[in-house]
């Protein structure tokens, strides 16, 4: 039996696979394809302070091996969290993660201080980086300066996991991550999407209604395991690492390139139970490259 | 029934005309509790531009031979490399999918309006209301005879009336021209719709002012179809709800039209 | 009959349609496949001052909907670009672009200075982007302050037609490009590769003998078309647009998002007859929209 | 000949062992000029996660016929869809791309040495230069009987001998423990291969030390296949070549082996 275990910080996860924010809803809504325990984690749906309608419709188009969304953070806000889903979902048996956002600094702190009653989550995933609406805290997310920031600030109202999810919309990744690590972030995870666009030639307008919105999906793999590996290189803490991941054999191939953990993301539309595939076929390849531990997996890449 | 990732075997695919097929998939479960409304999310397979699933409504279940049908209209890429699927191949989908149509009482006189690949839950709409024919009115949208879709096999259920952009079959211009629709339609109890936005918006509005109870359905834009993604939203008086799984079927007094 | 004319700067293009530097060579190597003289221009190889050998083998990478290549800027130097190659291309009845690279901004100047001498050569695309060596100027390109370094220099000693390419690994692409409009860029061209990365799941290795590489094809296209878009809002001179253009439809997005132009790229590779297909996909797209000269279409976008 | 993009009707497709297939593709314009060593740039007809072209090298021609044939070998999803595909349906390739093999004089006894998918290029050289078949020695490897391809119809053109690793055809073990290589190797003037690298390499090595003239056939991953990318290089003593179109025939003297 091979041990699929691994730990971000404190917090010991059964296995690197963790569904992606915003592309599981709060873990429910897949709960009839996949027994969610099986997961190493759920980051759930991005959430603030408070509700939010999102963008207007359109917010989505298909691409080349990949979508871009514009979703902008549609949520109840945390209080509807805590009272409504919070109940439904904390014994699920898997590490439930919490996808926090802001449009101030003030907004991240007061939202993290009531995640961190919350017993049964032992993670938040600080989002500085969604790029279609300035609260989703991109602005944050591409200097350094801002990111040091906002993640100081949260870091003293917040003692347990604190992961800070990177944008890939920047020169230089792996600065941004070594900032972060600075303010005591105890893990990265990397890529939230692309800034891009789709364009209507027949009828000349944007497809979307925000005009530009994220790219994910398989197009953006090959940039997200480059990240992954530029930062893993550049820091300490652990990364998690995702973008475009669809089988087993991605989620290996950031692992090598030093993710401690993955998220699926977009993949779940196309099928939510790749998760606990991938979870399968991590197994499979230990299993028949003789590893006793995935931990000889991260960052094993020989260059 | 609960949702599934389903490897239907391709039982039939009958061209009806020149964009229409329909398509006979058979589950390797049995399946149950399927109502007009519902939909499947099916993957297009080898195609080298396609990304995500294609959601496509139910047109007719059969229980016995665990088989479910759907009327596929080519629009674009995907729906033409779905219609080139051969009997024998497998197609996967995600179903069941999203909320029926509220189903009417006994007492109910009931307009089902189709229009395009709409006509698929309207005719499945028909089949499960159908027990009191006398009470079940369907109004069919095309723009030729060449496009219409033959419901000979659905007219035991109800009574069906025609509109033709053209002429070529039943009365001329739109179903909202048509004579059962402009006429008393005050006489029904329930309106439900399924097809080209502008066609169900006029209807919905039409309902609203006369105050008809009014159900349409919905096809927005989609990447999941199981309330994950949050990109399908329509925009309704209570917010953004999600066209796969609030909908798609909606009550028109609950839209902003 | 439509007219497809366009002018960048001072230079008349017959059509807005040229072949992209790196994959068409010096446009003798697709003679077979298409009549040169149809094309808006041909930008050839990246050429050096001195001859260079390019990365070691392996240097490319298939992608979901893409490729990363690692070429590292082979070419035998502009000497034997001006002897050998110069006059066989000379005549070909298009506009020959040279693409411009260095590791210092003597080298540019130097290169530049050999070119101006040229005179079948009305325009140079000055590479400050190309990710995959050192002398490629990427990291020119990623910094406001050394593109105008660069460019303020080799704007002195070039009188002709001066393209800049950018690359779309920052930040703020508009920044970059607003900095490079300020120094006397007569174009902006974008966008180059995008640095990304693939590995071999089961020899744990980089696919690429260089780690890294530049992702190209339609994967990168909505970044690219995003980026622009952006920049096509943020310079008053004419961008030229690429990223991922297969067919027709794509170049009219580009040319509905800003682009004055499009090059194509990576798809000669897949079919090198494109971009006469993409002309006349233009020429049908204009008389069934109605449209006299391609001008109408360029930053069409109704947002 | 001029390259062209051309369509290409596949008249037929013949599987000839588990992962061999024998597709045979016919132009619509005369073919001309086709020689060993020279390859096509296959495109791979809709599937979801091949971008490239895949190269393939040409085993025989017919002018008469237009027609070209391959030995496609399934390797990846790329050779796999390729041989699914249906005679009747079209393929798209670039060709003719590539250098061919220097053709020996009359007077030349040559050894031919294929290994894998390599025997293709391999065969075809052994047809042309056949008309005198004392001096033509083929030599072919391959794992087992079961992988090894019935090359009877070209047996008329020289003498054929076989190494399969398990023994169970002709000798036992690599081509380089066969006889006729590990034997009197001077009585050959001209050695020419096409199969994996090892085993060109050993080929290569033994020529270079014997100092008989050796031609090689790479297979370095390509992109266009026509020299303007520039990915397929080969590090020659001469420094890099594009194997697509200054080879992929190299004479072992050129390399750095
Ligand atoms: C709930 C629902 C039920 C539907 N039922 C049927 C049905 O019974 N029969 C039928 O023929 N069609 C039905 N459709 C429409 C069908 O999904 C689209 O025709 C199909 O997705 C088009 O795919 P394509 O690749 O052929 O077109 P594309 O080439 O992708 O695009 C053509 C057009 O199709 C529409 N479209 C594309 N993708 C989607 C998507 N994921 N969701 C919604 N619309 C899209 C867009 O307006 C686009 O402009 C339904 C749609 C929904 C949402
Ligand atoms: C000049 C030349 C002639 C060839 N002749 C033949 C032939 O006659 N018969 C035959 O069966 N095969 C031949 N090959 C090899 C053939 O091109 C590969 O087997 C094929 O491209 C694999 O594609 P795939 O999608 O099945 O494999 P993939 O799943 O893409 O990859 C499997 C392996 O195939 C190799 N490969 C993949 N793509 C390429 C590429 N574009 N160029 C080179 N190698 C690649 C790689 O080593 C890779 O690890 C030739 C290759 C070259 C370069
Ligand atoms: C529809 C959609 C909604 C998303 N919402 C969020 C979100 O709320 N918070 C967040 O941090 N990331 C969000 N993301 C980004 C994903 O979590 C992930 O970082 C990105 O999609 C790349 O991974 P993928 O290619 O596997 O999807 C969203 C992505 C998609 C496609
Ligand atoms: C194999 C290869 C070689 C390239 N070489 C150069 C180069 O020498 N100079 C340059 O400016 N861009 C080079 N590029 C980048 C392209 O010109 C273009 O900017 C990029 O590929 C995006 O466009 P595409 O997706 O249409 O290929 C190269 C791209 C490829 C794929
Ligand atoms: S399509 Fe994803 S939520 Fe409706
Ligand atoms: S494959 Fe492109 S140069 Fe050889």
């Amino acid at each position: 039996m091979v041990n699929l275990g691994i730990k971000i910080h404190e917090l010991d996860f059964k296995n690197p696979v963790l569904t992606a924010s915003g592309t599981c809803g709060f873990g429910e809504e897949i709960a009839d394809f996949i027994d969610l325990s099986l997961l190493g984690g759920i980051v759930v749906k991005g959430t603030t302070l408070k509700h939010r309608e999102g963008n207007a419709y359109p917010r989505m188009a298909e691409t080349p091996s990949g979508m871009l969304n514009a979703v902008g953070l549609q949520n109840k806000g945390v209080d509807n969290f805590i009272t409504n889903i919070y109940p439904r979902i904390k014994d699920l048996n898997t590490n439930i993660i919490v996808n926090v956002n802001g449009s101030t600094i003030e907004d991240y702190v007061a939202l993290t201080e009531r995640l961190n009653e919350l017993d049964k989550i032992p993670a938040i995933e600080l989002n500085i980086s969604c790029p279609n609406v300035k609260e989703g805290g991109m602005a944050f997310g591409i200097s350094c300066p801002s990111a040091e920031a906002v993640v100081r600030a949260v870091r003293k109202v917040y003692s347990k996991t604190l992961i800070v999810k990177l944008s890939p919309n920047v020169t230089n990744i792996a600065d941004i991550a070594k900032a972060v690590e600075g303010q005591g972030a105890d893990s990265v995870s990397l890529i939230n999407t692309l800034l891009a666009m789709a364009v209507n030639a027949e009828t000349r307008k944007p497809v979307l209604s925000t005009i530009t919105g994220g790219l994910s999906g398989p197009a953006i793999k090959p940039i997200a395991l480059r990240m992954v590996w530029q930062v893993y290189n550049a820091v300490k803490i652990p990364v998690i690492g995702m973008g475009g991941i669809m089988n087993a054999t991605d989620a290996i191939e950031f692992m090598i390139a030093g993710a401690s953990a993955v998220q699926v993301g977009t993949a779940l539309f196309i099928d939510p139970t790749i998760p606990v595939q991938i979870i399968d076929g991590i197994s499979a390849y230990m299993e028949r490259h003789k590893m006793q531990s995935v931990n000889e997996l991260i960052g094993s890449l020989q260059c | 029934m609960k949702k599934t990732v389903t490897d239907f075997l391709l039982l039939e695919n009958k061209q009806l005309n020149k964009d229409n097929f329909r398509l006979v998939l058979q589950s390797p479960q049995p399946v149950s509790d399927l109502f007009p409304g519902q939909f499947i999310n099916v993957e297009i397979k080898e195609a080298s531009e396609i990304f995500l699933r294609r959601p496509f409504s139910i047109l007719d279940v059969n229980y016995n031979q665990h088989t479910i049908s759907l009327l596929v209209k080519i629009l674009g890429r995907g729906s033409k490399k779905l219609t080139e699927t051969i009997a024998g191949q497998t197609i996967n989908a995600i179903f069941p999918l999203g909320k029926s149509f509220t189903l009417p009482d006994k007492s109910d006189r009931i307009l089902l309006i189709g229009g395009g690949s709409g006509v698929a839950p309207m005719l499945f709409l028909a089949k499960i209301c159908g027990l009191d024919p006398a009470n079940v009115t369907v109004l069919i949208g095309a723009r030729s005879v060449s496009d219409h879709i033959d419901v000979s096999a659905y007219q035991q259920f109800g009574q069906f009336f025609f509109a033709t952009e053209d002429g070529s079959l039943g009365e001329k211009g739109y179903v909202t021209n048509h004579s059962v629709f402009s006429g008393e339609l005050n006489q029904f109890s329930k309106i439900y719709t399924c097809g080209p936005d502008l066609m169900m918006k006029a209807i919905g509005r039409k309902a609203i002012e006369k105050n008809i109870f009014c159900e349409v359905s919905l096809e927005n834009m989609m990447a999941c179809g199981f309330g994950v993604c949050l990109c399908c939203v329509e925009d309704t008086k209570t917010g953004h709800k999600c066209v796969c799984t609030d909908g798609p079927v909606f009550n028109v007094n609950d839209l902003k039209w």
